[in-house]
């Protein structure tokens, strides 16, 4: 165990700063073989004031035998987009292992009654064997398509998302789809193709499992069907909120506070039919922009609704959203903004209060996926914390431009796509207070004494959005940053001299 | 540092306490061949013995004068020296332990002279070890009938310094406080021989109440240690005392013999293990075996991995004096709060529990705080769980009696392993209870109607601000 | 361990049987000096066919240093007879341990919310400290009744269960009550004077404990008030049921289902209103007849109630106290009797024919209190089971009576308060397939490798009273009897020669 | 005996079965200084590293090829050497296992050709240890991955006898299934170490996985058995394999060295230990020490304590077919029923099961079965949990993964200790759940007005019956 007594950061000129991070970087690469070095050379940096992005290259292939950290197209479309529709039913078409490892790990919430209506904790595979790889696995899937309406005859569509074998085998799913679809009155059959070989990252899996939803979704709507809903001037979905740990529960309840109705949820605790309402939305508003940009964009394009980002970390990002997306609606709307923010004003006040003196001055590094590298700095502002590094998992130039232009400060330490080695280096050299990142990191660092939370999944706890999940945000942070456990890892044994007496003698 | 506060109520609900004389008692439980007998009415031992069995599932021995009504009047000198004779007659036991209770207390038995009468008039008990110990049961706890007890053994059956002075340096004696259970004497032991030390523990309860199938059955105890070995404890090179309830014990024991003790206050938890390897180190000569190391980190590990789920929680505990001081202070250094404590006794370590106040009191009392202070952990013994069920928070076993789960006897606290068992152990239940009750619903963010601006979520995030 | 592999009993004749016996007796008693065996000589025989009783002596106080099954009369009063009574307070009058040690071991059941308006399961108690022994303990009583009004307002009554020291030091608990019940308005506080030093056993603490109903319930009562019910023709009492493990419960709908009215339960999930309602009943029904037989005689005497003894344990002696019961009534009760047992057949058919091909023959030892040594004896005998032992532990001369004239076979081995040394002798002698006794025994007897149920509390278990009981009986007896791990016991070297091979060699 | 069925399902539905190439890299993590290497797209190792890690609680070493679309089209022989040069460069191990998966073996990657392409093209890895292990997740099971893993491991790793064919009979290799904890290897190695033997274990995740702090930080494993042990475990006396699915591995220990073996299928219970320390015994010369006569004592009096609770249970249990063997038969010797048993692959020791029938399938079938047949135990890996909670039976984790409670790698199932630590905890959750959910009520006897000959209790009476 490293012993890391306290923090360098706070003590220094934002020039010092910089010229210490660019060091360090260099340090890094020099271990790397000179190709190596070149390569990963591009995706760390550090932040300059007014640039207009981070100056790191991103969403480029990772390099065999040195990273493990991103995940697969699959990933992207079965575990992030796909998985938390509640009332469809996911199968992972392929083998065992791709769904069955990562079954449950993301906390989507949802309500309704697990194995009847609702699927999300269920896990689904055609776990394929030799023969199905030999001789294609259509047939297979058919009968898989069969058992899941008898089984599960609520369910309300199914997707089919495919692991890396399929796209090797020559299998058509598509016809498949559609032939099962047409059997069973025209039920919604998705098929996805996210093999896991596609692109460098998950990135690519939302990008296709959004594609899917446009071919295989919208584009069966009937366009001049009769809305299913009433709709009203004030429908918004909101997009791009999984519902980690309750996410979605406690931002929704601030939008209908406002005086806005929520017609859908994409997609945590989501289902078919909100997918469906959507474009009857006035506005769609998205959190996640990485994951979910690409549907919000073609919602612009065909049925001209507008979009917005938001964040919902933190009392000063969430006032600022609220303002901002009641600048879409009229006054009513604009009045509820206020209304919200002021009930809410105590709450934060207390929670300031008691956390803020805990934790001022505290400094963290981040290394996450989606919107998060950017989207929690406001939140340890809000706290008095300082985020000194941040980087993505699978972010992309857009990416990068949001968080150079209304996130971090000045020196900031940045990393794409880190490795854990380099991940290593830059702790035990920024020495933060704290790291945020995911569960693959937690025990490095918890193991060298530096306070870590899981920010895929908020590590058993949540919400973290809106003003409740702030509290609970508060509170785990200085959990972490604060607990006694710290000071006490160190053997006593270790500088102890031998033996200094012997009894009674 | 926490002040103990005195009860206000007269009545005691739910008991925390349990009384002197089955502590006394017990202490002899964890010598050889021993019979353990209480002066006073039969009940006393039945009802004292079925918790003992409760507790240990093991056939335990304890023996009753059974005063009647006559004897009552009359003085309990015929009762003792009957219920001496027929347990000497009849279980050839290796000592006899007697322990006074409230009838023959109030009533004033002088024990010591009924002793020696009977000595007196039996010669053929000349060479049976008979330990008296007075154990009113309207005074004190179960503790302090335990701390009586052994510091009255040492007292009566340790012997002197003998002529030439020979000590064994790697001879260790340990004094365990009746908090420990025989799991965590097997766990010392085995530390303390790990150093190439020798340690002889009075009482040994790990030889008699360590829930093994013995090969033959003697009506004693079935293991402890044996009177000899109590006898040559003066010729160990040091005495551990564990737990500040054995001070005296030690005090008595350096006072006849000179053999030098230090206390451990605390054996769970990384800190107190540090020091402990650490001094067995320095008195062995020895470097902290290997194994021991790793167990250090694994404990570390464990302290990372449970942290989270530990740290925040306010703890309400009620338990004896030493065992309410060792797990609030190690569950303090994983982050908790102490936010409820009662005792039952008073003690030195009190002083120094990570708390404002300690109130000597009953499991109402604890019930009551732990709701007013809205704790999310209970500790105590087992007459706790419906505390716990009421209150609707986890409940951890500790203490005695817990006759509702097995493996009593086996329950870890000390040494690194011990610690990381009961830290785990703990840690699982509230993750359970997180799962089970705690799991973020919509419900927490829908407006009640009645009170359109406060909604549903109030209760939450102001425990959060709490 | 004892290897005990085989029941003897059954390959041998009557006479042989008897023989044996005796000769075991004997031989128990020749460890003994001449004048304990003398004495103990006369607790210990072999039943003998058509004998008016068992030939024991009984109900004679225990030698000190030998016995310490039996407990005191304060056990009997506060354990037995008074503590099932749930919306009352009782509270454990002297130190702490007496209620301490006691509490909650028996497992008395009930129906009610606990610390509002029911209390078994919680334990009271006037936690005497020195002053009070010195000073005497009457002002704390008053104390201690007041603060229990103030914390527990909607108890109905209070019990003061006096231990040793207060019938030492002179306290006066009946003039504290008196002035208590007055101040508080007529409440009813009942003092009992059960110190743990009187008597020989639990025993008189029923006793006592049957007289302060009689005289601080019974004797209060207005004989001209108006019933507080509306009577019927079919009004019965439970009496001497505790309802361990729910015992009363599946008695009670046997006589609901043939027509009987239950008015009140004694003492399991009973409550005062019950207590002063029984002088109303047509017909007490007496299950443990040693510890209220006192209070149904007075009750005879008094009101002119009849009562009767039945026996709930076993189809057997089910219908025949059902009968028994019926036939105190009219004919519409009679059919009713003859209904549930019909009704009930087919259920003890298939228990029996589960059961009994496992346990026909088996042999069992009893060691007991109350009505158990002999009650319980029918429904082994329902399953083929043979009670080949039993004994009293606090039982008087009219249980050995009621045992010999109705319960026992010839040749049985009697033993009244055995001790711990005579019982383990008695067991590795006859080798009895199942030990029925407390749980001070229980431990002795399973490391010898004999299966043993605790027969006071059901072990955990129960209800065993009525035809579902026998169920569960039939089961715990096949579980405890039957169980592989009796054949496990023995370690593979203690016979198992030197070490034979070194590897490799 | 028990017959095994397969599934007639297309989908799996909650699947049990674990893949093969994660039971393959499993096996390397017990070598000293290893790196598993998957060769597939990174999502195999994303997700595979985040069920270790999530069970372990503890950093793990896993490395990718990182297959993208173009090194699919072209074949994976670029992205494998680029990935052990990278590996080897970085981070200095001393072996890299290399296991296929899906998208590879569908590929047809050649890997051992592309493995000697890479090795005559880079003489500085010559002396590196490349072990290939054909892993593809459309075949077998976990437990195949690491039986065909530990099979080469030794298959290339082991030296053949030497010259003199000197043996040490006090070394004994210890082969151990995948289904032992760290914390079962150190409780092995502990009573071997008690019998005076030297054992290697093969792998040895107990150096690696037990969840203790390292001093330093490597980016490899952090312990285990070092590839010059393996190396020289020809020479021992006898190799100990533990579970049917190490009788391969142990086979081929014997054909390379001669060393004879010993194949235990079960250590959980009180016979399987019997035979263990027995055999121990006899090959090392040496009796039984007391300390594990003691143990056995404590393990038949909890077996005593327990068979009432666990007795006539109605288990349903889904694991890998070593350890469903294992805790259904010391469960059946408790006095359990065997009524629903599933598992993921085919095995030599399911005929032994006790039970009629096990079933090669999911979750979704243990659940059915357990529903059926009304069991009221339900065991197997922490997805069963759901199952658990619909059917409101109690619920024991035992097998891999276990993410949602602390300790996995401790968890005990091996020898008197482990044995008797397994008995109380099921035993205790039996009784939570009887206190919880089973207790008489009056309701039971209170007969429905809608069905007015059939009282509430028929349920219970027909249970007990059944």
């Amino acid at each position: 165990m490293k012993d890391i007594s306290m923090s360098l950061a706070t003590t220094q000129s934002i020039a010092e700063i910089r010229a210490r991070n660019k060091q360090l970087i260099d340090e890094v690469l020099k271990v790397y073989p000179e190709k190596t070095a070149k390569r990963r050379a591009k995706h760390l940096n550090v932040h300059q004031s007014g640039k207009s992005d981070c100056g790191v290259k991103s969403n480029i292939k990772s390099i065999p035998g040195v990273m493990t950290i991103r995940g697969c197209a699959y990933a992207g479309s079965k575990g992030v987009v796909w998985g938390p529709i509640k009332d469809m039913v996911h199968i992972s078409h392929g083998p065992v292992g791709c769904g069955q490892y990562s079954w449950g790990s993301r906390r989507n919430y949802y309500v309704g009654t697990t194995g009847i209506d609702s699927f999300v904790t269920l896990q689904f595979t055609s776990d394929f064997q030799e023969k199905d790889i030999v001789f294609g696995g259509d047939k297979k899937l058919v009968k898989v398509l069969d058992e899941i309406q008898e089984l599960f005859p609520l369910n309300h569509g199914i997707t089919i998302q495919s692991e890396c074998p399929i796209g090797l085998i020559g299998d058509d799913i598509e016809a498949v789809s559609r032939s099962k679809s047409k059997e069973y009155g025209g039920k919604t059959i998705v098929p996805v193709r996210c093999e896991g070989f596609r692109g460098v990252s998950q990135s690519l899996g939302h990008h296709i499992a959004n594609d899917a939803v446009r071919d295989w979704i919208f584009d069966k709507l009937d366009p001049d069907g009769k809305p299913k809903f009433e709709p009203t001037p004030y429908d918004v979905a909101i997009i791009g909120d999984y519902n980690i740990g309750g996410d979605a529960w406690s931002s929704r309840i601030l939008l209908e506070e406002m005086g806005l109705r929520v017609i859908a949820q994409w997609s945590g605790d989501g289902s078919l039919a909100e997918l469906e309402a959507t474009p009857k939305a006035k506005l769609n508003i998205l959190h996640c922009y990485r994951s979910m940009n690409y549907i919000s964009r073609h919602m612009e394009e065909k049925f001209g609704i507008p979009w917005c980002e938001y964040n919902f970390f933190g009392p000063s990002k969430i006032a600022e959203s609220l303002r901002k997306i009641a600048g879409y609606f009229d006054d009513k709307i604009k009045e509820g903004a206020e209304r919200v923010i002021e009930k809410y004003q105590p709450l934060v006040n207390a929670v300031i209060a008691k956390y803020r003196p805990r934790l001022q001055g505290k400094t963290v590094m981040l290394y996450v996926g989606g919107l998060r590298p950017r989207h929690v700095i406001g939140a340890y502002e809000d706290l008095g914390m300082e985020v000194v590094g941040t980087g993505y998992e699978f972010g992309h130039n857009d990416d990068y431009q949001r968080t150079a232009q209304h996130y971090v400060k000045d020196s900031t330490l940045i990393y794409d796509d880190v490795n854990g080695y380099e991940f290593e280096r830059f702790v035990e050299k920024l020495q933060p207070d704290l790291v945020g990142s995911g569960i693959k990191e937690k025990y490095v660092f918890q193991k060298m004494g530096v306070p870590f939370r899981q920010m895929h999944s908020w590590d058993y706890s949540g919400p973290y959005h809106g003003y409740d999940g702030f509290a609970i945000f508060a509170r785990d942070m200085d959990m972490a940053v604060n607990s006694p456990i710290w000071k006490k890892m160190k053997a006593p044994w270790k500088e102890a001299s031998k033996a200094k007496l012997l009894a009674a003698e | 540092m926490a002040i103990a506060t005195l009860p206000t109520k007269a009545c005691a609900v739910n008991p925390l306490k349990m009384s002197q004389p089955i502590g006394g008692a017990f202490a002899f439980m964890g010598l050889s061949g021993a019979m353990p007998l209480l002066h006073g009415s039969q009940g006393c031992t039945s009802f004292g013995l079925t918790l003992f069995v409760r507790h240990f599932k093991e056939a335990v021995p304890l023996q009753t004068t059974a005063m009647s009504e006559v004897a009552t009047v009359l003085g309990g000198y015929e009762n003792l020296e009957q219920a001496i004779l027929n347990i000497y007659n009849r279980t050839k036991p290796k000592i006899i332990g007697i322990c006074s209770t409230g009838v023959t207390e109030t009533n004033g038995d002088d024990v010591d002279a009924y002793l020696k009468l009977i000595r007196d008039k039996h010669p053929q008990l000349a060479k049976l070890p008979l330990v008296y110990v007075s154990t009113p049961d309207f005074k004190g706890a179960f503790q302090d009938g335990w701390e009586k007890a052994v510091a009255s053994i040492v007292e009566l059956l340790v012997e002197g310094p003998n002529v030439n002075g020979l000590r064994d340096p790697s001879r260790v004696n340990v004094l365990p406080g009746c908090h420990l259970t025989p799991g965590d004497l097997d766990e010392l032991r085995a530390i303390l021989e790990d150093f190439g030390l020798r340690p002889s523990f009075l009482p040994d309860l790990a030889g008699s109440l360590d829930g093994h199938i013995p090969d033959d059955f003697t009506p004693t105890t079935i293991g402890g240690i044996g009177v000899d070995e109590i006898a040559s404890m003066g010729r160990a090179g040091w005495t551990i005392a564990i737990g500040g309830q054995m001070r005296r014990a030690a005090e008595v024991m350096q006072a006849r013999t000179g053999v030098p003790f230090r206390l451990f206050e605390r054996l769970c938890g990384l800190g107190p293990n540090d020091e402990f390897v650490t001094f067995l180190s320095e008195i062995s000569g020895r470097p902290v075996p290997s194994k021991y190391r790793r167990q250090r980190g694994q404990l570390t590990d464990a302290m990372l991995d449970a942290h989270f789920h530990i740290g925040g929680r306010k703890l309400a505990i009620a338990a004896e004096p030493d065992l309410l001081f060792d797990l609030s202070s190690m569950l303090h250094e994983m982050g908790a709060q102490v936010s409820a404590a009662v005792t039952t006794t008073q003690s030195a370590v009190i002083e120094r529990i990570k708390t404002k106040e300690v109130l000597i009191g009953d499991l109402e009392d604890l019930e009551e705080l732990a709701r007013t202070k809205h704790c999310d952990l209970l500790i105590t013994h087992s007459h706790g769980r419906q505390a716990a069920a009421r209150l609707k928070i986890p409940f951890y076993r500790a203490g005695f009696p817990m006759f509702d789960r097995l493996g009593a006897g086996h329950q870890l606290s000390v040494g690194y392993r011990g610690t990381r068992a009961l830290i785990f152990d703990i840690a699982n239940l509230v993750i359970a209870d997180r799962e089970e009750n705690h799991q973020p619903t919509p419900d927490r963010w829908r407006p009640l109607a009645a009170l359109p601006l406060t909604s549903g979520h109030r209760s939450a995030a102001e425990r959060s601000t709490a």
